[in-house]
């Protein structure tokens, strides 16, 4: 797995392995995220969060996208996730805090999750999508995410740029003391 | 170098058509820019000023369309339209893609420019001294100028649309003009009278707009190239040539529909009760209302629809005309009210134009417009400054002899009696009315000829009242201005009045007697519009009757001596007060009850009353009746039902979000297992709502696809 | 092996992973009454598009890397938003003195 | 292209002058940043930056939309991220305009009650949500449809709750973070499966692969998840709920900013996208569903909007449910984009956005004025306020009637053009139609609420309310420039909307491109048929 980050080759003995690996990730990114649902901890909750990207990490290098599979680490994981406890810690007077939610109340979130997924499922399984297996596949190397980056995504990318700035002076303004 | 000049020639003709716009435009402008200084800066800035601010910017205007009269006569210019796209609307292809805001511009126009202006400016500069130390002293001159712009407005239409407009513009500043004084019942009572008469007669107007609209496309809201809009439309239907001889129905319906809107305007027979009552009004509204704005308009129509009127419409209009005319005078014979015989013989004298125009003398008809707003406008100042002096004294029973004590103004007044009367000597003549009303009788016996049998009585009608005119307005003049003072404590109090209610009479009744043929252009600038309809194969209308021309020297002859003698008999009857009218009454059997009819108005008020407001209120009871046992029950269920509508969605952000929330906090209390904290809030319920909106919105596009 | 064979990794496997993490991220957003917490539930939808994203350009649409990219920008975007965020629920912690998203009501009607 | 080329550097400097009105606000954003460096507390400077800025990108939006409408270019910058077209020049001209409007209308309001401090960090906010605005209306892909998204919506977010120690406004922002993120959010996952069928991110190729494969339910559920995005941009049902809240919250200038910048925008993107859609698609059915889902969230929009505004006494909450509802009528002409000549809709809806942004300006000026100085936004207590301050009374008449749509005023040419639009649109459009004027009647009532109130009502005795005092000159200078506006849209719209009639045209170019590949493979399918009104 470390070798494709390195090389950009597949090795064969991965094949062998990706049904377990998917099954895996797979089922740490699901089991996490439906435990995020059932938990009343909100610590416990971005605990099993980072479960969940680290899992969503994991799926990202089985799909061949190494790079992203390591920002996803970085920046959500190592970012974002320990931004989120932050405000996890400074938003509570006792990290521990529980604010309960009602069984119906549950009942009603998961049913309306679960027919969301259902009509999503519906329509999946109802659009033919035919599976590729092309030849001119674009490699996958840093080389090409850079070169993509400072092509046709230009645009996104310095607009990208300039959003953080903002975001950082609307944080730094939300969050700093003076009135 | 022939080509050369012909160039020049050409390049001077639209170097002065584009100046004649400009004027005209400005002309049209200037009143609403001083409207609205007046009613912006009137209370505050210009005070006691405002009346000599609108003086004076009415006064540019009146140049302006002096100029651009002159430059339009002396240039020999054809007729124009000029148009700026206003509103893009988009009727398909046979139609219009614009609303065109512009100008048409022909002799007519400017003509009705030059007089409606000066006729305002006077009445402007009247104005002043008539209305000093009113409490809304700025206010009047702002409604005066606003009421002076629609109606140029009118004048200027180049297109139906923009013409409807003004139209309800000058419907609106006449309200406001006639309830000036709203305090009182009186001048209450009237603006809403005119107002509902006038809605009457616009809604046969946009009756009339929609089937020519419905008949003939978005045509009818594109103004012509040149020539009137009406001009474009006879000449889409064949000219009128063509629809006098082969008209389709729906055309005599939509002329007759569009004449209502000048019946409104012009208070013919069916809806002139408004016009007497108006004389609540100031009376410089009195004098403007009634003699050069709101009543010409209504003529000014009739003459522009004139061209798509078919015989069976030119006989209805002729019909209106006549019933007026004759109708209205009789009223004005009996009246003692100063303003109300004025008013009366408004009315006659307005039958006599629209039936000058529906029998062909079209030129006479709206010349006799001009000079009777000229001195009509005069009559009424004069009596304004009467009433002024007379303490708002109208009722000419308690005047008489005044003329020592306010010289000046009955010379005025005077002198506008024989203008109206059409005193002349052969065919000569040196006042106006002579002229015009003369043209009018000649053209209504070419038509009268022409129709033969009962026909003859639209000859012998006018004919009958250019002998009554003279005798009323006699027996005004002499009532309040000759003979013994029949109120001596009135009389005592009386002298004449300010400079500037003086001059202004003085220069209209000057313009009375100046606008005779042959000294003012006024016949030859009107004629050319004539001529232009007989250019365009309209040979039926030759404005100098073929018939009467053997008759040429007669006719004349007749009235102008008959309106001598009239005058005589209304004197002499009326020097020493109402004696000699009294023992006439009585002597003369049937007499008593004419009069007693003509006072009561021929009890118009008493018919409409009966018959629209009882019958109204009838029918609403009748209604009333089935609503509360029939509809009621469906209608209030409709009502229950648009209430529940509304209520619902108003509650569902409102209450339910809140029933949830309230709702969960009692299960929750009745649990008694949840702490206050724990109640369930809206955010979430905004963002449950959202998904909840997000699954039926998939739900149904799902369907949609999938089938 | 027949039964490992189907779990080779597809794309209806990987979409089909996503959809549980959608259904899960609707379900937080609607259950939590910690700001914060609602915030981890748009985490999680952020999440499985991320995981189309890249299911689909890597099964489906392997000619170009649009999916990947997206990708990297929801990561991106997520981080900005979270900032905000919470920089805003800090803000409604000082002034209510609370973060359950409930007890902000005071707008209302 | 990728760097690799040899073109790359050429293309993209000749790219960057299309783009450089965004690119100047930048430079302002960082310049009002570093302003405090050198006068520190000092909040002239950073507000005379700012608008010069805006200025300066203003006059540079005018020469690009004269250049764009001279050469024949595609205007379609940077691999087709962003489409430079006289539609998305002539919105960016009037988005500038009303920013700088806003800032004026901050340092009256806005300024006393905000730190010096922090001046330049709320001018920069709202720089950088007036970018984000920008790259809405010229945003060619779903990439730039949710970054330009992000980058108006996120700044916004903290504009909504610039007032810190406010508890409304804290509540409001709170509200808005959180609705704000879960839709984009939506938005996004309806993006992957867009992405997902079609392959590409191209708005066009989205069309084209729409021809390809019908609309297959991924599709359908990827378009319901981007819409729900819009929705919440336009603050459609029922994506609305944020709305009105955060308008009550928000101080009125971020308030008068969201409630007209960040909608039209968003109807900019939405016309968009339908426009690819229409000029590709193929596929009439197709069409008359997606007009038919779109329509009715518009109907539905509008109509909620207007009865629940029926019953609201706050002055800014009625004037958030009205805005909600004038969302409403927006996207109803955005439907029917689909359907008929697409230059009379996105001419008509230029004009609309044109005049809905002086009227809003207008009437939430009015509203800011009446909640300082009155101390109040509860309507029934601006009983017999004409008396007391006609001016300011009238002017709020005027715009409530142009709200209203009161002819001689702007709102009803706008709602005029809208409707002829409409109207061309078969039996979907006159729906619509009937729609709109159903709506127009019922919103009739609270409009004229207020004015009730302000002319006839007596004022309560024991209620005495402070005398207005005389307001600033620059404050009348807005509120009169709203006040022009609307009667010369009203009265003389023939110049603006014949602007906007040279202006209502997108550059579908590659769509273009598109068609001809299209009817290459396919040239047995017929061209799109433009329906017409049954006459």
């Amino acid at each position: 797995m470390f070798t494709t980050l390195a090389t950009g080759i597949k090795p064969e003995s991965l094949d062998q392995v990706a049904p377990f690996l998917y099954l895996i990730f797979a089922g740490i990114t699901v089991f996490s995220a439906w435990m995020i649902v059932i938990s009343q901890n909100i610590v416990r909750m971005a605990m099993y969060l980072l479960f969940t990207l680290g899992g969503v990490a994991g799926l990202y290098f089985l799909m061949n996208a190494e790079f992203l599979a390591a920002i996803q680490l970085i920046v959500y994981a190592g970012g974002t996730l320990i931004l989120i406890v932050f405000g996890v810690m400074l938003t509570s007077k006792n990290p521990f805090m529980r604010l309960h939610t009602y069984l119906w109340e549950r009942f009603v979130a998961v049913g309306l999750g679960a027919l969301l997924a259902m009509l999503t499922t519906i329509a999946l399984v109802n659009t033919p999508i035919k599976q590729s297996a092309s030849d001119q596949m674009v490699n996958h190397d840093i080389h090409t995410i850079g070169s993509t980056l400072l092509g046709p995504f230009l645009v996104p990318f310095e607009v990208a740029a300039v959003l953080l700035l903002v975001v950082m002076i609307g944080a730094a303004f939300m969050a700093r003391s003076r009135a | 170098m022939h080509t050369l000049i012909t160039l020049a020639q050409l390049t001077a003709v639209e170097a002065d058509q584009e100046t004649v716009r400009k004027l005209l435009v400005w002309a049209t402008l200037l009143p609403l820019v001083s409207s609205i200084m007046v009613l912006f800066l009137g209370t505050r800035y210009l005070k006691k000023q405002a009346g000599t601010f609108a003086c004076v910017v009415m006064g540019i205007s009146f140049a302006c369309a002096i100029l651009a009269a002159f430059k339009f006569t002396s240039g020999n210019m054809e007729s124009f339209t000029w148009k700026i796209p206003w509103i893009p609307i988009y009727m398909g292809k046979d139609g219009a893609s614009w609303l065109y805001l512009g100008l048409f511009c022909d002799q007519l126009t400017v003509a009705l420019m030059a007089m409606v202006t000066g006729i305002s400016l006077l009445v402007h500069i009247y104005s002043v001294g008539y209305m000093e130390g009113d409490k809304r002293y700025e206010r009047f001159f702002c409604y005066l100028s606003a009421f002076t712009f629609s109606m140029l407005g009118i004048v200027t239409a180049n297109g139906l649309m923009q013409l409807f407009v003004f139209w309800e513009l000058v419907g609106l500043t006449s309200y406001l003009l006639i309830g000036f004084w709203f305090e009182k019942k009186g001048p209450q009572l009237a603006c809403k009278k005119a107002f509902v008469m006038n809605r009457v007669g616009d809604t046969g107007f946009l009756i009339g707009f929609g089937i020519l609209f419905v008949q003939l496309g978005g045509k009818v809201l594109v103004p012509a190239a040149d020539g009137s809009m009406f001009d474009a439309i006879a000449a889409e239907l064949g000219g009128k040539a063509a629809i006098m001889e082969h008209p389709p129905m729906w055309l005599t319906v939509a002329g007759i529909c569009l004449f209502f809107g000048a019946i409104g305007k012009s208070a013919q027979f069916p809806l002139h009760t408004w016009l007497p009552d108006a004389m609540e009004g100031p009376t410089p509204v009195s004098s403007i209302v009634h003699s050069a704005t709101m009543v010409a308009a209504g003529v000014y129509l009739t003459a522009r629809i004139f061209p798509i009127l078919t015989p069976a419409a030119h006989l209805f209009v002729c019909i209106i005309g006549l019933i007026t005319l004759v109708m209205a005078s009789m009223m004005a014979m009996v009246m003692t009210d100063i303003k109300r015989v004025l008013a009366y013989s408004t009315l006659s004298q307005l039958g006599y134009m629209i039936l000058g125009v529906g029998s062909g003398a079209y030129i006479f008809a709206l010349f006799h417009l001009i000079t009777h707003a000229f001195f009509k406008c005069c009559l009424f100042q004069c009596s304004g400054s009467v009433i002024n002096m007379a303490h708002h004294q109208q009722d000419m029973r308690y005047y008489g002899g005044l003329a020592k004590k306010m010289p000046l103004t009955a010379l005025a007044y005077g002198i506008c009696t024989l203008t109206i009367s059409g005193i002349g000597i052969g065919s000569f003549s040196i006042f106006s009315g002579f002229y015009s009303k003369d043209g009018i009788i000649l053209g209504t016996y070419n038509y009268a000829h022409e129709l033969g049998g009962l026909g003859s009585l639209f000859f012998w009608g006018p004919v009958i009242v250019a002998y009554i005119t003279p005798f009323y307005m006699a027996r005004s003049f002499a009532l309040t201005f000759l003979g013994k003072p029949r109120d001596q404590h009135l009389y005592d109090h009386v002298k004449e009045a300010p400079k500037t209610m003086v001059v202004p009479q003085l220069i209209l009744a000057l313009c009375a007697i100046i606008s005779v043929p042959w000294l003012l252009p006024w016949e030859q600038m009107i004629e050319v519009t004539r001529e232009t309809l007989v250019n365009k194969n309209v040979t039926w209308i030759q404005g100098i009757p073929t018939h009467a021309e053997h008759h040429h020297i007669a006719l004349p002859l007749l009235f102008g001596l008959a309106g001598a003698l009239m005058l005589a008999v209304g004197i002499w009857m009326y020097k020493d007060g109402f004696g000699k009218a009294e023992y006439l009454l009585k002597k003369v059997p049937g007499l008593k009850l004419l009069y007693t009819w003509a006072l009561n108005k021929f009890y118009f008020d008493h018919l409409y009353d009966v018959f629209f407001v009882k019958m109204t209120k009838c029918f609403a009871a009748i209604c009333n009746f089935i609503d509360k046992w029939g509809f009621d029950g469906l209608v209030n269920v409709a009502g229950h039902w648009t209430k529940g509508l509304a209520w619902f969605t108003g509650a569902f952000d409102n209450k339910v979000v809140d029933g949830l929330v309230n709702g969960a906090a009692n299960s929750a209390r009745a649990g008694g297992q949840a702490l206050r904290t724990t109640q369930p809030g809206r955010i979430r319920v905004y963002v449950s709502l959202l998904f909840v909106g997000l699954v039926i919105a998939l739900m149904f596009a799902m369907t949609l696809v999938t089938g | 092996m027949t039964t490992l064979a189907l779990f080779e990794p597809g794309l209806y496997h990987l979409v089909g992973v996503s959809i549980a993490l959608l259904a899960a991220g609707v379900a937080v957003i609607l259950t939590k009454r910690n700001a914060v917490g609602i915030l981890m539930g748009v985490e999680l939808i952020l999440n499985a598009a991320g995981i189309n994203f890249v299911a689909f350009n890597n099964y489906v649409w392997d000619n170009a890397m649009d999916g990947q990219m997206f990708t990297l920008f929801i990561i991106v975007l997520a981080a900005a938003e979270a900032a905000v965020a919470l920089a805003i629920f800090l803000n409604f912690y000082n002034n209510f003195d609370t973060i359950n998203v409930d007890q902000a009501d005071e707008l209302q009607g | 292209m990728l760097l690799s080329d040899p073109q790359w550097l050429p293309q993209l400097l000749a790219d960057l002058k299309l783009v450089m009105p965004e690119v100047i606000l930048v430079v302002t954003m960082c310049m009002v940043l570093i302003v405090p460096f050198f006068k520190k507390g000092n909040v002239v400077l950073p507000v005379f930056v700012s608008m010069f800025g805006l200025l300066m990108a203003l006059l540079y939006t005018q020469g690009i939309h004269l250049g764009v409408m001279d050469a024949d270019r595609t205007g379609q910058v940077f691999t087709n991220t962003l489409a430079i077209d006289p539609f998305s020049s002539f919105f960016k001209t009037m988005l500038m305009i009303f920013a700088m409007l806003i800032i004026v209308q901050w340092t009256l309001f806005g300024r006393e009650k905000t730190h010096a401090l922090d001046a330049p960090d709320f001018l920069c906010l709202l720089l950088g949500a007036t970018f984000g605005m920008c790259l809405m209306a010229s945003a060619n892909n779903l990439i730039m449809i949710f970054i330009a998204t992000e980058s108006a919506s996120i700044p916004s977010y903290a504009l909504a709750g610039f007032r810190k120690k406010n508890r409304m406004a804290t509540e409001g922002s709170l509200k808005y973070v959180l609705f704000g993120s879960v839709s984009s959010a939506v938005m996004i996952y309806g993006m992957s499966m867009i992405y997902g069928v079609s392959g590409s991110l191209q708005l066009s190729h989205i069309a084209g692969s729409i021809n390809q494969m019908g609309m297959t339910p991924l599709m359908v559920v990827g378009l319901v998840g981007m819409f729900a995005g819009f929705a919440f941009k336009l603050s459609a049902v029922p994506m609305h709920f944020w709305c009105p809240d955060v308008f009550e919250g928000a101080p009125t200038e971020v308030t008068t900013f969201l409630s007209v910048a960040s909608k039209s925008a968003a109807v900019c993107m939405l016309a968009r996208v339908m426009q690819n859609l229409g000029t590709i698609v193929i596929d009439e059915q197709v069409l008359i569903g997606i007009a038919l889902g779109v329509g009715a969230l518009g109907a539905v929009t509008a109509t909620w909007g207007n009865l629940v505004a029926l019953h609201q006494t706050n002055l800014k909450r009625l004037l958030a449910y009205s805005s909600i509802s004038h969302a409403g009528y927006m996207i109803m002409g955005c439907a029917v984009l689909l359907l008929v000549d697409p230059k009379l809709i996105l001419s008509a809806l230029l004009f609309y956005v044109l005049v809905y942004m002086f009227m809003n300006l207008g009437a939430f000026t009015i509203a800011a004025v009446f909640e300082r100085q009155l101390g109040t936004l509860n309507i029934s207590d601006y009983a017999g306020l004409l008396k007391k301050s006609p001016v300011l009374a009238i002017l709020l008449i005027v715009f409530m009637l142009s709200l209203f749509g009161m002819p001689g005023l702007g709102g009803f040419m706008g709602k005029l053009f809208l409707g002829v639009g409409l109207v061309k649109a078969g039996t979907l459009g006159t729906v619509l139609l009937g729609v709109l004027l159903l709506n127009t009647l019922f919103s009739l009532w609270y409009y004229l609420r207020p004015c009730y109130f302000m002319v006839f009502a007596t004022p309560d005795t024991q209620k005495q309310l402070p005398v207005i005092q005389p307001l600033r000159p620059a404050l009348w200078a807005i509120l009169a420039v709203c006040c022009i506006m609307l009667l010369w849209t009203g009265l003389l719209p023939a110049i603006t909307s014949d602007i906007a009639q040279d202006n209502g045209r997108m550059i579908v170019s590659s769509a273009k491109r598109q068609i001809a590949l299209e009817s290459e493979h396919t040239s047995t399918v017929p061209k799109r048929v433009v329906f017409t009104v049954a006459q």
